[in-house]
């Protein structure tokens, strides 16, 4: 493997930049996000080096280590903390640090009236020195750092106002779930150890053709619970939609771009464990498939526009996790569909802050109506991201989403069938609820009350967005011309196995874009053409009860984990109390209690003392008498 | 009739003498009462000497007499400090060691 | 050069003596000077441990810096000290809290029963226990160092605390002392052991081959006799509820003493005593010492969440991480151990900063209820960050010390023992919840009424808090100096055991 | 091996006589309400014990149980008594709440036991008999065992008489409360007393006795009892006799001539 000392630079300036801007304090408020950004731009720039300097190598001599310094050895337990560049984390790298960029420029005019701006981009940079750590770390302790780092810095940037409860709750919600699946990924780190005697990737990569299918299934779903947290796949999903607490710049970066993906990251990086374990890979892409549903459905019924993108990610990521669970075919298109889905995702996210920034932060889309008019930019930058998601052809959307939906249909028998169809079931859907967004937001008849002035955001915050919109207008077209992209990452997996064609591309397209049309057709007829009242109407179906309460995710939560966990608490203090704490001053008060007791006897009276030397002698006779008998 | 009838008798005597102690409240009857075990164990001595063939157990009586004259001498003298200071002489009065 | 050989442990174990002789000489009144003699001797104490572990050669196995002086030749007790790779740290450790902890609580000691001079010579006084503890390797003299340090820390408690300080010293006191009598029965009978079946001594190395003469009976029972005693030193779970009393009514300098150094004599005593004295009890003893250990993590992570006062939340996560710490020892692996030495020293460092940054908020705020605090983020930032930080440590969170060694105990437990680890692993759960939930109420949200114009650290305080921190932070990225020395220990103690560590079940090739 | 020792008939007589008498003596010891009463019945028992001494050939403890023990002791108690008030009954209803059923049935288990331990230990050898042991006479035989083997117990027993006598005359002494009255305070509360009956000081013995039985006051110049000379008891009790019988007026003081 080839060292190369630069990549060391790519953590260390956002780092930097964390750290000083903290360390400073008030002092660097006036240039602290000037250097934050340009520490961010910084980092893209080696990155891009890199990538220049990757492509002109060949194919076997891509990938590039450097060690930086042993970080544990005992025994036969050693980890260096050395970090790992090949095709997959070059592509992480450049779509963590390119949005990021992107999104410190719209963050310095979004956040400027912000008294902490300063502390708001130290957050971002260390958001982004622990994601890339997150993707360059060569073994999956340095991968935990980086994957816990980014925990912490999720958890900093939503809970950021946290001068209010709720969002102060929310962003522990966020820790304390990340934090469950985090415990999946030290299982995972202690049974590689344990069975394999090595954590790093290439060390895992060469024992998993020998080690037992049972271990590297046990492997792979431990693996599986750890990105199910990170990427709030279901069950842990509970905390996507609190964590629209942060300002909208965090939820673009992190709960769309990049720290959600970190899931996919891990199980298409540890491609060799689920290959190695058929029925880990398929549970990947059962959950994958559930969750794709369960996010789309939950978007139908939100009224709050970040809350629905945040429903729209989970359900995008959904398609990325089968996508990465339909083995060697699929890893290349998951990726690819990250990519695409970081450009439109991150770029409608922006959208939806500056239509707040307009709306003086309101975020219930029934009191929006008709801003085309008034924001003609983000219209247009939020349209083509629109588009771009529900995979209208020339857009990047529709190269990703398609693949995959493909894949998944050939992916063969009755498992391709079904994948395939809930696959095409969430395209409609989500053709449904991001058509019903773009016309509550820009096209239906106004809703707001005249005390609102909606305006279109300043430069700083639309050329980003322009960007984004560019990005997932050709990104697909270019990833996808010739397979580009599949190529690029295909040394790193196995070759896929021949497997039949169920159905040609064409007729797959095809299937895809009339779903996507009847979905656009239904949220028309609902939305457009009928009257929309800016108060959520009372006498709906059940179902929109429960998808607006996000299918009672969190009541379930707290019904199955948070009560119980009180309970047990409380009864633990209380036990703690009375029987622990309680023996001990048992054990005093029992000595004072015979102590008395004994004092009754002694009456004064020397008959009374005479009675009980008469009854001592008795007992001694009797105890004589007994022994000789 | 055999020799151990003395030793039932001694052993009645001095259960009785036993209770006196306990029962009666006049210093000098509970005295006596003491009295009368002491002189039960002298008879067992005795029998148990004439049981043995030897002599001892009548020289531990004899003994057993002497202390018990020099506990009377004693025992009575306290009876009449006591009496002289407290007017009374049942022992019920004297429990000033009670809590 | 002959600084090797110059005996070290006793004299860093003579300046505090020195410092405490020097106090006395000082008028009662001029509190100012004790102080700065008192920090002038500790901070010296520190320099001498620093030289000492930077002479200490960590690639030969055994004792260093060996010395030993006859000192009851009937009994053949001799004043032996000697350290091994895990003593120096702890050593090390101690050596370096003692001063922090006279910086951070400089106002501590007025408002007592005493004097600040009976106050800090008694401090003084136990710093010099603390190191003989750690570098006896005679049983005998470490026993009498065992219980002659509940003295001074009864004193500190009961004298200086707060709240029903005098009811919660009694109690360490006889919990303490309870355990104590059980290791004396024990040490009595390795007397008569080891005059019985070989010459008579106290000396560590040579009683460490005791165990293959006496029966296996005698064994468990000597054993049990240590155990118990180390057991209730570092709580283990049915034993703990001295601590949190304790810990609540001390002074935050106390309590770091008490929670950061004498609880870790208990645990120490696990490895030293337990281990190298009785393998085979300790082999016999272990599911049963894995089990109490797994139950403390749980336990002491759930009562941490339920603690209303912020010095017996710390108590309970510590007795979570003790839990952490036996299930290391007992998992005897090469990580097990290693891990759990580490640990000792990285808890130390965060309960420290836990405790040091509890007890100035309480000063400020005079009262340590949780939620009579609220919004400290906006009110004093730096005391709010430092407390967040201390947080983090205490949750293991990766690039902080704690993580490096709790993940080594994770890890060493798991190739022995699974199920222990699986279980242990949902401790980092709870860990998250007993800190982000106190860190929620007193730091984030609105700022409630009485915290509104709360002074933020002064420069003494951030001095004293600055060098944890930096610890702290420092170890969890580059913890190989302190590993290179625990591991040579740590192999050490379980080839003595006769263990290998379990090689990777899948890994032969096919 | 026959046994060497057999009861002869009389003293099987002689106890199936006495022990029962004994036994309700000691009994009515225990339920007699006045001290004097039980106190003789002690000495009944005492004499029955003595008798038996002399049955079982302990003849020299016989003789001192009689002599010494209920000849002396008892009446030194029967001398207590006197001093402290024979009249001194005491009620025989307990106070003590429960001492009573406790005494009864530790004591009824006490002697039950005992009996029946006695009926079934054995001292493992048939009964000597002591014909041989007073071969030379049972004096002799005690004096020989009283000066060789118990010659020490026979010395801590002397000092122990020593001791308990100086012990009880230490007790029963007390200090006088009142300053020992000079003869001249004397002399001047005669004068001051009452009546100047008893001023001239008392007659002497024998002047004008007329009696000298213990129940008729002494009587004073003026020929009135005098109320020093009897004692309270006997006041008390209404023994005292008339002195006006030997009032001088009554006297026949015609002098005779002495031939």
């Amino acid at each position: 493997m080839v060292t190369n000392s630069g990549l060391v630079y790519l953590i260390a300036l956002p780092l930097f930049g964390a750290v000083s801007l903290l360390l400073l304090g008030r002092r660097a408020d006036k240039w602290g996000h000037l250097l934050a950004t340009a520490l961010s731009a910084g980092s893209f720039a080696v990155g891009l080096f890199q990538l220049s300097q990757m492509l002109g190598r060949d194919v076997e001599s891509r990938p590039v280590t450097q060690k930086l310094f042993t970080w544990i050895s005992v025994g036969s337990f050693n980890v260096d903390a050395s970090l790992l560049l090949d095709q997959l984390s070059i592509s992480f790298v450049l779509l963590i640090t390119g949005v990021g960029t992107l999104i410190h420029i719209y963050s310095i005019s979004y956040m400027a009236h912000d008294p902490d701006r300063r502390r708001f981009f130290a957050y971002l940079n260390l958001f982004i020195a622990a994601m890339l750590l997150l993707v360059l770390g060569d073994s999956y302790l340095n991968l935990y750092v980086g994957w816990e780092g980014v925990g912490l810095a999720s958890y900093l940037l939503i809970g950021f106002w946290n001068q209010k409860a709720a969002y102060a709750t929310a962003s522990k919600k966020a820790f304390v779930m990340n934090r469950i699946g985090d415990m999946g990924l030290s299982f995972a780190i202690m049974i590689a150890f344990a069975s394999l005697g090595t954590v790093s990737f290439s060390g895992v990569k060469e024992k998993a053709e020998f080690a037992s299918e049972a271990t590297m299934t046990a492997l792979g779903i431990m693996l599986l619970i750890a990105a199910v947290g990170k990427s709030a796949q279901f069950p842990l999903q509970a905390w996507l939609g609190d964590a629209m607490a942060g300002p909208t710049p965090v939820s673009a970066l992190i709960h769309a771009a990049t720290m959600v993906t970190a899931g996919v990251y891990l199980i298409v990086r540890s491609n060799f464990v689920f290959d190695a374990a058929p029925n880990a890979q398929l549970l990947v892409a059962i959950i994958g498939a559930i969750t794709l549903i369960f996010g789309a459905l939950i978007g139908t019924a939100k009224d709050d526009i970040k809350k629905a993108l945040a429903a729209s990610t989970m359900s995008q990521i959904g398609y990325m996790i089968l996508g990465a669970g339909l083995g060697p075919a699929g890893y290349a298109y998951a990726i690819m569909h990250l990519i695409t889905h970081g450009f439109f995702k991150a770029g409608m996210f922006l959208g939806a802050g500056s239509v707040m920034h307009g709306m003086n932060d309101e975020v219930n889309m029934r009191k929006y109506g008709a801003l085309r008019k008034f924001m003609p930019i983000t219209f247009v930058t939020f349209g083509l991201g629109y588009l771009a998601i529900i995979g209208v052809p020339p857009f990047a959307g529709f190269y990703s989403k398609d693949m995959l939906i493909e894949t998944a249909l050939n992916a063969g028998g009755v498992k391709g069938i079904l994948l395939g169809g809930t696959a095409l079931l969430g395209a409609g859907i989500t053709a449904f609820y991001m058509t019903r967004v773009m016309i509550l937001t820009f096209t239906s008849p106004k809703r707001w009350d005249d005390n609102q002035r909606p305006h279109e955001s300043p430069a700083l915050m639309w050329i980003p967005m322009a960007i984004l919109a560019v990005g997932s207008v050709i990104s697909g077209y270019l990833l996808h011309q010739g397979k580009a992209f599949k190529h690029w990452l295909e040394p790193l997996f196995a070759k896929p196995g021949e497997h039949s064609e169920l159905l040609p591309p064409i007729v797959v397209s095809g299937l895809a874009l009339t779903m996507v049309a009847i979905g656009v057709a239904i949220a028309v007829v609902k939305y457009q053409l009928s009257e929309v009242d800016s108060v959520a109407p009372e006498n709906v179906t059940e179902f929109t009860h429960f998808a607006r309460r996000d299918l009672l995710q969190d009541e379930i939560n707290e019904a199955l984990f948070m009560r119980p966990g009180q309970a047990i608490t409380s009864a633990l203090v209380k036990i703690d109390q009375s029987v622990i704490d309680g023996a001990v001053r048992g054990i005093g008060q029992m000595a004072i209690g015979s102590g008395s007791s004994l004092r009754k006897s002694q009456t004064g009276f020397v008959r009374s003392y005479a009675a009980l030397i008469l009854v001592g002698a008795a007992a001694l006779i009797a105890a004589i008498w007994v022994v000789t008998q | 009739m055999d020799i151990n009838n003395y030793l039932y008798l001694s052993a009645i005597l001095f259960t009785i003498g036993a209770v006196g102690v306990v029962v009666r409240r006049n210093a000098i009857v509970v005295f006596m009462c003491i009295e009368l075990m002491l002189n039960a164990a002298n008879l067992s001595l005795v029998t148990f000497s004439r049981i043995n063939g030897t002599l001892d157990g009548q020289v531990v009586a004899f003994f057993t007499m002497v202390v018990a004259a020099c506990e009377v001498v004693v025992g009575l003298a306290i009876i009449v400090t006591i009496y002289r200071s407290r007017r009374s002489a049942s022992i019920d009065d004297a429990s000033l060691l009670k809590r | 050069m002959n600084l090797a050989n110059m005996n070290w442990l006793t004299l860093s174990m003579l300046l505090p003596l020195l410092g405490t002789a020097a106090l006395a000489f000082i008028p009662k009144g001029n509190v100012l000077l004790t102080k700065q003699i008192a920090l002038a001797t500790t901070v010296l104490v520190a320099v001498v441990g620093i030289l000492m572990t930077i002479n200490f050669d960590f690639n030969t196995p055994g004792f260093q810096f060996v010395e030993s002086r006859p000192w009851i030749p009937a009994f053949g007790i001799n004043y032996a000290l000697g350290v091994d790779g895990i003593a120096l740290v702890l050593i090390l450790m101690s050596v370096l809290l003692t001063p922090i902890v006279v910086i951070a609580g400089w106002n501590e000691s007025e408002g007592g029963r005493w004097s600040a001079k009976t106050f800090y010579s008694l401090i003084l006084v136990l710093e010099t226990m603390m190191i003989g503890v750690f570098a006896s390797t005679d049983v005998f003299l470490f026993y009498v160092f065992f219980e002659a340090m509940l003295v001074p820390v009864y004193f500190l408690i009961g004298g200086f605390g707060s709240g029903e300080r005098a009811a919660a010293a009694v109690k360490f006191l006889l919990y303490s002392l309870f355990g104590g009598l059980l290791m004396l029965a024990s040490i009595v009978g390795i007397f008569v052991m080891s005059t019985r079946y070989g010459n008579r001594t106290f000396d560590i190395t040579t009683l460490a081959g005791l165990h293959t003469v006496i029966t296996p009976m005698m064994e468990n029972v000597l054993f049990l006799g240590f155990f118990i005693a180390f057991a209730i030193k570092a709580p283990l779970w049915p034993m703990h509820t001295w601590l949190p009393d304790a810990a609540k009514s001390a002074t935050p300098g106390t309590s770091v003493l008490l929670l950061g150094v004498l609880d870790k004599v208990g645990t120490f005593g696990m490895i030293r005593y337990c281990l190298t004295l009785f393998p085979e009890a300790s082999k016999t003893f272990t599911p049963l010492i894995i089990t109490l250990a797994v139950i403390s993590i749980l336990y002491g992570a759930f009562l941490a969440i339920g603690a209303k006062d912020i010095k017996r939340l710390i108590a309970y996560t510590s007795i979570s991480h003790f839990g952490f710490i036996t299930m290391g020892i007992f998992a005897m692996t090469t990580q097990g151990l290693s891990g759990a030495t580490l640990y000792m020293f990285n808890h130390g460092f965060s309960t420290a900063a836990l405790f040091l940054v509890a007890g100035f908020m309480i000063l400020r705020r005079k009262s340590s209820t949780i939620s009579d605090f609220g919004g400290l983020q906006r009110v004093t930032p730096i005391m709010a960050w430092s407390f967040f930080i201390a947080g983090l440590s205490s949750l293991a969170l990766p690039g902080l010390s704690s993580f490096v060694s709790e993940f080594l105990v994770l890890v060493g437990t798991f190739t022995r023992y699974p199920v222990a680890a699986v279980i242990a692993t949902f401790g980092i759960v709870l860990a998250a919840l007993y800190i982000l939930i106190p860190v929620q109420r007193a730091l984030h949200g609105p700022t409630t009424p009485g915290n509104e114009n709360l002074p933020d650290l002064t420069l003494r305080e951030k001095v004293a808090i600055a060098p944890v921190i930096a610890i702290i932070v420092a170890l969890g990225f580059y913890p190989s100096p302190l590993l290179n020395i625990i591991n040579p220990a740590a192999t050490t103690v379980i080839s003595q055991q006769g263990f290998t560590d379990p090689a990777p079940t899948n890994s032969e090739g096919k | 091996m026959e046994p060497l020792l057999t009861i002869q008939a009389p003293e099987a007589a002689l106890f199936w006589v006495l022990a029962p008498l004994s036994v309700i003596a000691a009994l009515g010891m225990l339920l007699v309400k006045k001290a004097v009463h039980s106190a003789l019945l002690l000495a009944w028992v005492m004499i029955t014990l003595a008798i038996f001494y002399i049955a079982q050939d302990a003849v020299f403890l016989g003789i001192v149980q009689i002599i010494v023990y209920t000849g002396a002791v008892m009446m030194l108690f029967l001398f207590i008594l006197m001093l402290v008030g024979v009249d001194s009954s005491d009620s025989l209803t307990e106070t003590i709440s429960g001492l009573r059923p406790i005494a009864i049935t530790a004591a009824l288990g006490f002697g039950g036991l005992l009996v029946s331990l006695l009926g079934h230990a054995t001292l493992g050898r048939e009964p000597v008999g002591l014909a041989e042991a007073n071969g030379p006479g049972n004096v002799q035989g005690i004096a020989v065992l009283l000066f060789s083997k118990y010659v020490w117990p026979f010395e801590v027993v002397s000092a122990l008489l020593i001791t308990a006598a100086i012990g009880a005359m230490v007790l029963a002494h007390h200090q006088r409360s009142n300053v020992r009255p000079t003869q001249r305070e004397q002399a001047v509360n005669r004068f001051r007393s009452g009546s100047l009956a008893g001023a001239a000081g008392l007659p002497g013995p024998g002047v004008f006795a007329r009696h000298n039985a213990v129940d008729v006051p002494a009587l004073l110049p003026d020929g009135t009892p005098a109320p020093s000379s009897i004692s309270a008891t006997l006041k008390a009790r209404g023994d005292v006799i008339d002195s006006s019988q030997f009032q001088l007026d009554n006297v026949d003081t015609t002098v005779k001539e002495e031939k």
